[in-house]
């Protein structure tokens, strides 16, 4: 259980982050927080007690004793989407802060209404 | 005949869109399909003439027939429509020539057409999906016609788009709930369904389907939208708005409380007045407002065309008020002035427009002493604005004397009061309306005007003429309107070519005889009046001045503020205006939205995220709370 | 045939007459009023004969020249509806709300023919004439409507019919009468409603530029005018008459009582006048007709 | 020979002309313009070919790597499916041509990529049958549109894109959770599969995964709260890529809330939740709109409003209250996108996107104005035009249900239908009526901007004097969805 | 400071309301249902030891090509978003190196970086580890690079190709599925060979290299772009 309440910890905080910072760069990392504890509680979702890795490196493993694989394969998936978003985000920080000269989120309000 | 009625429905449009084609050929080729697809539907028009014909399904809609029919009645409001049409099709030659702009040219003609078009389909509508669908397009395509004229038009245009498509979607809720019902909405269906709903539901849809009616017929306190759109619009539009377009509210309500309620119906179910529903004597009243209410703004009127759009107001109002007495010589007395109505407001647009034609203004107090540069557009007024006042021997007195006596028949001594309130006060306005423009002095500038050319003439003396046959042989409409009526369930009323034998009011009318009497008094006084010694024809400004030597460059025709002291018994009504009502709600609205959006879309990125979050904790709460939402 | 058309003949002519000698009583009344002498009886007829057969007339226009013209036509035709004794001439073909109507047509050739002088002391009178007659309109729609309701019938002939054998409206309607007696003032631009013509504002307002045959039309119409009202007056309120002895003396009648009141008020400023007819007479014509409607 | 009706073609063929974009950019400039418009070319054939599949079966299903549907992932096309997918081929292939003449910023390779794999991605969310894949193509589509939104790289793009980036990452975020717990009740993800086990969740249970599911779809479909990001975004972006973002993007998420929500919920259990978040979306859209002096702008809040109105027919859940919502999102997608194409290429001419320097636009733009005239009227909802009959549907189907709470729903939509009456009319009147105070050089929009935007027209005005196979098609998509029919015959095609 | 505790609050109702749905499927339980069937018959469907690898690659290989798309997205996303044009790539070549420790040391690095990321994508199939991995190790290798030398630059247009020829390679190969009789795309159509021998497992390996090839060509693009944003456009704002 304390590995999806870390997981959930780590969604809220990034969340939180997502919120209350006002620095650009920490709205980033906030946004990664909330990625990482995705991918933790998909990843503690597939474990199975006493579970061993899905991988049959010798012939003969019981594939009972092993933990689920899809979670694993999904988490895979969702970190390198994750690394994706992440490079367009600072991309996006970077071009913010040429074009504004403030990292300061509410200063970035030339969009309203 | 199955295909004709679909055809009748289609050559206005497909007349629009030739004519918009052709316009790209030559303006001549242009003018003339306009005329002759109009010519055409008028001649397609008159093959129905006192048939009836229910039933052909030219569709079908989420299970619903769409269909065309046609009656006596619907004859009637159908050759007040293509009628008009063509008249203004023809005025528009002319008097649209100083627009130099092709293109606007051609879909001015090509969006005329397609207002008739759909006008033409309301009327033929058999079920109402096809009537709203055509009124809907009729409301965005005059919307069309109304902007045509510069900035002013389009703050009018504006708010009459506005508030039809209000109206609009008030019948629309009406609709739905009878589709609800019924699953058909061909008017039969529709009949038997109301009649064994509900009351309640009956009257919401039929309040809900008067709303939208009035807003188009103008009847107070929806009426905000006329005078400044029919003012506003181009001088041949404004005869076919006043004349045709708000007639169609008028055809709504007859179809509403007589094609799918009937009055016995609606006697059942709700409480009478005066032997009245009381929906309808509500209705009575809003319309002898109108009659009064208007009748005073036109009165205070500088402007030619607002006053007579504010004269359409209270005219519609008798239309309305005929319609919603239930008796027979009351409702035919309102469909007679609707068509009586179409003519002579018509004329008197037309008449107006030729003015402006040549003058260029239409405010009265700059115009003046025309009539010796104008005597055809002068006669032709001067017969409007009798007929408008409801002086015999002309059609506007054969109805409004028709309304009179179903009023008194049924001894609504309050409307009657109202109603002949109104027709004194249509003396006033017409009479400043014929002075300002051609009594008096003529103005130095206006001294090479001359008479409009004779594509202009013609269609206003077509409809001057009119007024004097409908006058004095109201027996060739009341065929039509008493035969239709009997369809809908109407003891006819008797009639007989020259008016109204006893028995059928409270008094008999017969207009030949005053015709020709006053013909003849006419003739005799004028034959006495050249026995006596020869006049001596003076210069206008030889006048008598207490002194004074007049010239042509000084104004001395008092024409500004005709009936100031008349404004001043009046102001406390004046000064009341829904206007400002609505004004106060679309503020009020403005505000609330202003007010939100900047609250809520703010531009702060913290802001839209945090939305999420609250997002997630409702459902979260709801979640704790034990899954209620509500 | 023959007699149709003598009918046709004299009833205007009687109608005329009848006109007539109320004018030449009234400047003799008004005299005795303000102890004048007053000019000899006969003098109205100096004046018109005066007018018509000078010599030399002078023309705004042919609309000028129409207005008296239609004035009278229209007025000549509103006798004919209005039942004289013993003739009821063309009361079925044209009820009491087809005469309202039809009696403003004199009063409409008129404001077209002064209209046309340019004259702004015309145009004022006009619009004075039509506001006054707005105004006066109210209450006496609403009596026409309480004797209408009164005996069911718009038929002139029928009403006058009904209050045969002296069951004159005036007894069972009072009300009625006495704001149809106040309005006849205002319809004849009698004194304190006289602001139409008011000789010292406007210079006798519509027919300022009207001299010769045209202002002797007018005259003539004044009385065709003065007959319709009063005659008027008498089939609604005073039982029309058996005979034209008594139809002469109810309408002479009715016209002295006016004209010994007449003299009496001073000048209603326009908008006074309007908000008079507003006031007084229509609450108790309204009063009137609500008990019309209760009976 | 293969068949090519086969679903996943459909997403397939656009991803491969998006790497084939990639490796061509290395040898021709030019080529990357023309590629989009073969890929999406044959996406209306493959689309087409798929229409007497769909009818005769009712669905069809199309599996990957081989294996059943729950082992692995599958492609699911039925009627309402088709009838997206068949939008976004158009769309695509319109669209494309649109850009050839309307692009002429650098990069344009990457930006025809990102395009093409924009409206991939959006198709891949319609047709998916499995839940991570449905996450893995709404990543596909947001990381497309990010990059679009900024493509002008100037201070507004760059700022409206990273504000969507954000939102959008966190909707990602969500929707994943969403799943995995559904994963975690059901050791599933395909959609069929988790509806069977699903039945055995509780209500709460199943309520929290689904709306963790609904927030991160409803960012990207535009639902009230969430929406802030849309009306940054999708002026931001070059116009041919705010139509996608308009005409189909936000339609497609809908579609997903829909699909799941029918899959997972009973009606009766949800339908307020949804109202709710339907008629807040239509009332805020809508009076934003009212007050907007950018072009696009406005057009972005109208947008909000037309998802609220077809969201509110989804959420009426009878078959008719579902055709509705399919004439109304034919009638928005097609619509919209013209008007965001005209948009577009006036922009280009008039160098403004305010709309006081539209005035008297409509006399030097003729064609340009009277397919924007008619995408309004047709938004409006004005007869003869397809709107006025998806309009007409819906407001039936709504007070078929005569409780109060429909009559109030219908009140409020006619009344913001007066509002969006209100702005159109004011654009329309000054456009073709306002005259403006100096004389402009502008010309019509080039040739290569106004065929698309012609064929647009025509569609839309052929559905509108022609509606009646849409509509039966409509009614028979929306009997299919309102019977679960998807399921029963997934179940018979896939062999779960 | 209100803000922060009411936000407070409701992220903890949400976490409150997560540990609720959890307290019903909990930690180590075993909630697999497809995933047996994964572990049961996957070696012998697609050949490889590494289950998880066929989960990726082929039951699930339609996630990995969006997961593809979407690298490929952002990668051209940085791109248009760091554009600069030809002519101010080419400042870059005027830097100077840093340091000459980090010079030597990377060149040495450099390509035995490049043999790992290698390996690890052509054992994918095998161990832990595969395309995803192997193109970051690959794209780590260019960081270094880049670090040590500013002035380096690769061939946009090269990179662009291989991106664009990885991705062809790995649609055509499942489009080929179609052209079997399963009809099914990324079908496995290759023999499947011996359990934990390199060529084994059909499509898999080569589908792994393509990945791999194509996710370092993004990331070495992506890390290129940003070099570039830093030094090409130096001070400008």
């Amino acid at each position: 259980m304390s590995y999806y309440l870390g997981s959930f910890l780590l969604i809220a905080i990034g969340l939180y982050t997502v919120i209350i910072k006002k620095n650009l760069i920490k709205i980033v990392i906030g946004l990664n927080f909330i990625a990482s504890g995705v991918n933790l509680l998909i990843v503690s979702i597939g474990y199975v007690k006493n579970g061993t890795a899905p991988i049959f490196s010798k012939i003969g493993i019981n594939p009972s004793a092993m933990v689920d694989p899809i979670p694993q394969a999904l988490t895979l998936t969702a970190i390198v989407i994750d690394a994706s978003e992440l490079a367009l985000a600072v991309a996006f920080v970077v071009l913010l802060y040429r074009h504004y000269g403030t990292l300061d989120i509410k200063k970035i309000r030339s969009l309203k209404w | 005949m199955n295909m004709s009625l679909e055809l009748l429905l289609a050559t206005p449009f497909i007349g629009g869109l030739l004519t918009y084609i052709g316009g790209k050929v030559h303006r001549w080729v242009r003018n003339l399909i306009a005329v002759l697809f109009s010519l055409a539907t008028v001649g397609e028009m008159a093959m129905y003439y006192n048939t009836t014909f229910k039933g052909v399904v030219w569709g079908s809609l989420f299970g619903s027939n769409l269909v065309l029919q046609t009656n006596p009645i619907t004859w009637l409001f159908l050759f007040i429509v293509t009628a008009i049409s063509l008249l203004v099709i023809v005025f528009s030659i002319d008097d649209m020539k100083k627009e130099e702009d092709e293109i606007v040219l051609d879909s001015y003609y090509m969006q005329l057409l397609f207002v008739e078009g759909a006008m033409v389909g309301i009327v033929l509508a058999g079920d109402l999906i096809t009537f709203f669908m055509f009124w809907e397009i009729m409301s965005w395509t005059s919307y069309f016609l109304i902007v045509h004229g510069g900035k002013k038009s389009m703050a009018a245009g504006y708010k009459y788009i506005i508030m039809s498509v209000i109206g609009a979607y008030a019948m629309f809720i009406a609709i739905a709930m009878l589709y609800a019902k019924t699953h058909s909405l061909v008017y039969s269906d529709v009949a038997l369904a109301l009649s064994q709903a509900s009351p309640s539901f009956i009257i919401w849809t039929v309040v809900l389907l008067s709303v939208g009616f009035f807003v188009k017929a103008a009847v107070m306190p929806l009426h905000t939208w006329l005078p400044d759109a029919h003012s506003e619009a181009p001088s041949p539009v404004s005869p076919l708005l006043s004349g045709v377009l708000i007639k169609m509210g008028a055809y709504g309500l007859f179809i509403v409380f007589y094609g799918l309620l009937s009055v016995n119906l609606a006697k059942n179910i709700m409480p009478s007045v005066f032997s009245t529903p009381i929906l309808l004597y509500i209705i009575q009243w809003l319309a002898a407002l109108s009659i009064v209410l208007a009748t005073f703004l036109a009165i205070m009127q500088e402007d030619a065309k607002r006053l007579l759009a504010y004269s359409s107001v209270s005219q519609i109002g008798y239309v309305v008020l005929g319609l919603a007495t239930g008796t027979s010589l009351g409702v035919a007395g309102g469909l007679f002035h609707a068509l009586n109505h179409a003519i002579f407001k018509g004329l008197l647009f037309l008449a107006v427009g030729a003015v402006i034609y040549r003058t260029g203004t239409r405010n009265m107090s700059e115009l003046g002493g025309l009539v010796k540069k104008m005597p055809f557009t002068f006669t032709a007024l001067l017969l409007g604005i009798i007929a408008l006042a409801g002086v015999p021997p002309l059609n506007g007195f054969v109805s409004k004397w028709m309304i009179y006596e179903a009023l008194i028949q049924k001894k609504e001594v309050f409307l009657l009061i109202m109603a002949f309130v109104g027709s004194t006060g249509a003396f006033l306005y017409v009479y400043r309306l014929i002075h300002s423009l051609f009594l008096g002095q003529l103005p130095e500038k206006y001294e090479n005007v001359k008479d409009v050319p004779i594509l202009m003439q013609i269609p206003i003396w077509i409809l001057a003429l009119s007024t004097i046959v409908y006058g004095i042989f109201p027996g060739l409409a009341m065929d039509v309107i008493v035969k239709g009526m009997k369809l809908f369930g109407f003891t006819p009323i008797a009639y007989n070519l020259f008016g109204f034998p006893e028995g059928t009011a409270m008094g008999s009318l017969t207009v030949i005889n005053i015709a020709a009497v006053l013909m003849t008094a006419f003739v005799a006084v004028f034959i006495i009046f050249i026995l006596f010694p020869k006049t001596r024809q003076v210069s206008q400004y030889d006048n008598y001045a207490s002194g004074q030597e007049l010239t042509p460059d000084f104004k001395y025709n008092y024409s500004f503020g005709f009936y100031m002291s008349f404004g001043r018994v009046i102001k406390p009504i004046l000064s009341m205006s829904i206007e400002r009502v609505y004004n106060y709600w679309i503020d009020a609205f403005k505000i609330f939205g202003d007010y939100y959006m900047r609250r809520i879309y703010t531009g702060n990125l913290e802001t839209y995220n945090s939305y999420i979050v609250i997002v997630v904790t409702i459902a979260a709460a709801a979640v704790l709370l034990g899954g209620k939402l509500w | 045939m023959v007699s149709t058309i003598l009918i046709a003949i004299c009833v205007p002519l009687l109608a005329f007459a009848i006109g007539l000698t109320f004018i030449m009583f009234k400047l003799k009344i008004t005299a005795r009023v303000q102890r004048r002498y007053g000019p000899p009886i006969i003098q109205p007829i100096y004046n018109l004969l005066k007018l018509l057969l000078k010599e030399d007339n002078i023309s705004h226009g042919v609309i000028f020249s129409l207005g008296p013209i239609i004035a009278l036509a229209g007025s000549i035709l509103a006798v004919f509806f209005i039942p004289i004794p013993g003739l009821n001439l063309l009361t079925g073909s044209g009820d009491l709300i087809a005469l309202l109507y039809i009696m403003a047509i004199g009063s409409l050739g008129m404001a077209l023919g002064a209209g046309n002088t340019a004259n702004p002391n015309a145009s004022i009178g006009i619009s004075r004439a039509l506001t006054l007659m707005f105004g006066y309109d109210l209450p006496l729609v609403i009596i026409v409507i309480s004797v209408i309701l009164q005996y069911h019938t718009t038929n002139l002939a029928d009403i006058v019919a009904a209050q045969a054998n002296g069951h004159w409206t005036l007894w069972t309607l009072p009300l009625s009468a006495i704001v149809g007696f106040v309005v006849t003032y205002g319809a004849l631009g009698e004194h304190p409603f006289d602001i139409i013509t008011a000789p010292h504002e406007v210079a006798t307002g519509p027919m300022v530029e009207y001299g010769g045959k045209h202002l002797g039309f007018l005259m003539i119409n004044h009385m065709f005018h003065i007959y319709i009202e009063i005659a008027l007056f008498v089939d609604l309120f005073l039982g029309g008459a058996s005979n034209l002895f008594w139809f002469y003396i109810k309408m002479f009648g009715v016209f002295f009582i006016m004209m010994l009141c007449d003299e009496v008020f001073l000048r209603f400023k326009i908008d006074d006048a309007v908000r008079f007819f507003w006031k007084w007479p229509t609450v108790v014509a309204l009063i009137s007709l609500i008990i019309v409607l209760v009976k | 020979m293969v068949n090519l009706a086969n679903p996943i073609l459909l997403i397939v063929i656009p991803l491969l002309f998006v790497f084939l974009i990639a490796f061509s950019s290395a040898f021709s400039k030019s080529a990357a313009k023309y590629l989009p418009i073969i890929a999406f070319g044959i996406n209306v054939v493959v689309a087409m070919l798929l229409v007497p599949e769909v009818l005769k079966n009712g669905l069809v299903l199309s599996t990957t790597a081989g294996f059943k549907p729950p082992i692995a992932i599958d492609m699911i096309v039925d009627k309402l499916a088709l009838f997206l997918v068949i939008i976004a081929s158009v769309l695509g292939f319109v669209v494309s041509i649109y850009n050839v003449a309307y692009i002429d910023e650098e990069p344009e390779e990457k930006f025809y990529a990102l395009f093409t794999l924009l409206i991939t991605g959006i198709i891949w969310m319609i047709i998916t049958g499995d839940l991570f894949n449905l996450f893995v193509a709404f990543e596909v589509t947001s990381i497309a549109a990010f990059g679009l939104v900024g493509f002008h790289r100037d201070k507004g793009s760059v700022e409206a894109g990273f504000k969507y980036l954000v939102m959008g990452a966190i909707g990602g975020s969500l929707l994943l959770v969403g799943i995995i717990m559904l994963y975690a009740a059901t050791g599933t993800l395909n959609i069929i599969d988790v509806a069977q086990k699903s039945a055995e969740l509780t209500f709460q249970q199943k309520f929290l995964a689904y709306a963790l599911i609904f927030v991160g779809l409803g960012i990207e479909g535009a639902l009230f709260p969430l929406n802030a990001w849309l009306p940054d975004a999708h002026p931001a972006a070059p116009s041919s890529v705010s139509s996608i973002l308009s005409g189909i993007m936000t339609t497609a998420a809908i579609y997903a809330i829909i699909r799941i929500t029918n899959i997972i919920f009973d009606y009766n259990q949800i339908y307020l939740f949804l109202m709710f978040f339907a008629l807040l979306t239509l009332i805020f859209g809508e009076i934003a709109a009212y007050y907007q002096k950018d072009i696009k702008r406005m057009l972005a809040y109208s947008t909000i409003g037309q998802t609220g109105l077809f969201f509110f027919a989804f959420t009426i859940h009878s078959t008719n209250g579902l055709q509705g919502a399919f004439l109304q999102i034919i009638n928005h997608s097609v619509s919209k996108s013209m008007l965001f194409l005209v948009v577009g290429a006036m922009i280009v001419q008039v160098g403004s996107r305010n709309i006081e320097d539209f005035v008297g636009l409509g006399r030097k733009m003729k064609v340009s104005s009277f397919f924007l005239a008619i995408g309004m009227f047709s938004l409006m909802g004005m007869p003869p035009f397809f709107g006025f009959w998806s309009k007409l549907k819906i407001i039936f189907a709504a007070l078929q249900h005569s409780n109060a709470l429909m009559i109030g729903s219908v009140v409020i939509i006619l009344l913001m239908s007066v509002v969006e009456g209100a702005y159109f009319f004011k654009l329309l009147q000054m456009m073709f009526f306002g005259k403006a105070e100096q004389d402009r050089e502008i010309k019509e929009a080039s040739f290569g901007m106004l065929v698309p935007v012609v064929i647009l027209g025509f569609i839309l005005l052929f559905i509108s004097f022609y509606p009646t196979p849409v509509l039966d098609f409509a009614h028979q998509a929306a009997s299919d969805l309102m019977n679960k029919n998807y399921i029963n015959l997934a179940l018979k095609l896939g062999g779960l | 400071m209100i803000r922060k505790i009411v936000y407070s609050i409701f992220l903890a109702t949400i976490v409150l309301s997560l540990v609720m749905f959890f307290a019903a499927f909990p930690f180590g339980q075993n909630k697999m249902s497809v995933g047996e069937y994964y572990l049961n018959h996957g070696v012998a469907q697609t050949g490889a030891s590494n289950i998880v690898t066929s989960v990726v690659v082929d039951y699930r290989g339609f996630d990995t090509l969006g997961e593809v798309s979407v690298l490929f997205g952002a990668a051209a996303g940085v791109a248009i978003l760091f554009f600069v044009l030809g002519e101010n790539r080419r400042k870059r070549r005027e830097q100077v190196a840093p340091n000459f420790i980090v010079r030597v040391g990377s060149r040495i690095i450099f390509p035995f970086i490049l043999l790992f990321g290698t390996y690890i994508f052509i054992h994918g199939h095998l161990t832990p580890g595969g395309g995803f991995q192997g193109g970051a190790i690959i794209a780590s290798g260019f960081l270094l690079l880049y670090l040590a030398y500013p002035g380096t630059t690769v061939n946009r247009s090269r990179l662009s190709m291989v991106e664009g020829l990885a991705g062809i390679t790995f649609i055509v190969l499942g489009l080929y599925g179609l052209l079997m009789p399963e009809s099914s795309f990324l079908y496995n159509f290759l023999p499947k060979g011996e359990l934990n021998a390199l060529l084994s497992s059909g499509i898999l390996p080569i589908i792994y290299i393509a990945i791999g090839f194509k996710v370092a060509a993004e990331f070495a693009g992506i890390i290129d772009d940003m070099m570039c944003e830093v030094i090409c456009r130096g001070g400008e704002k």
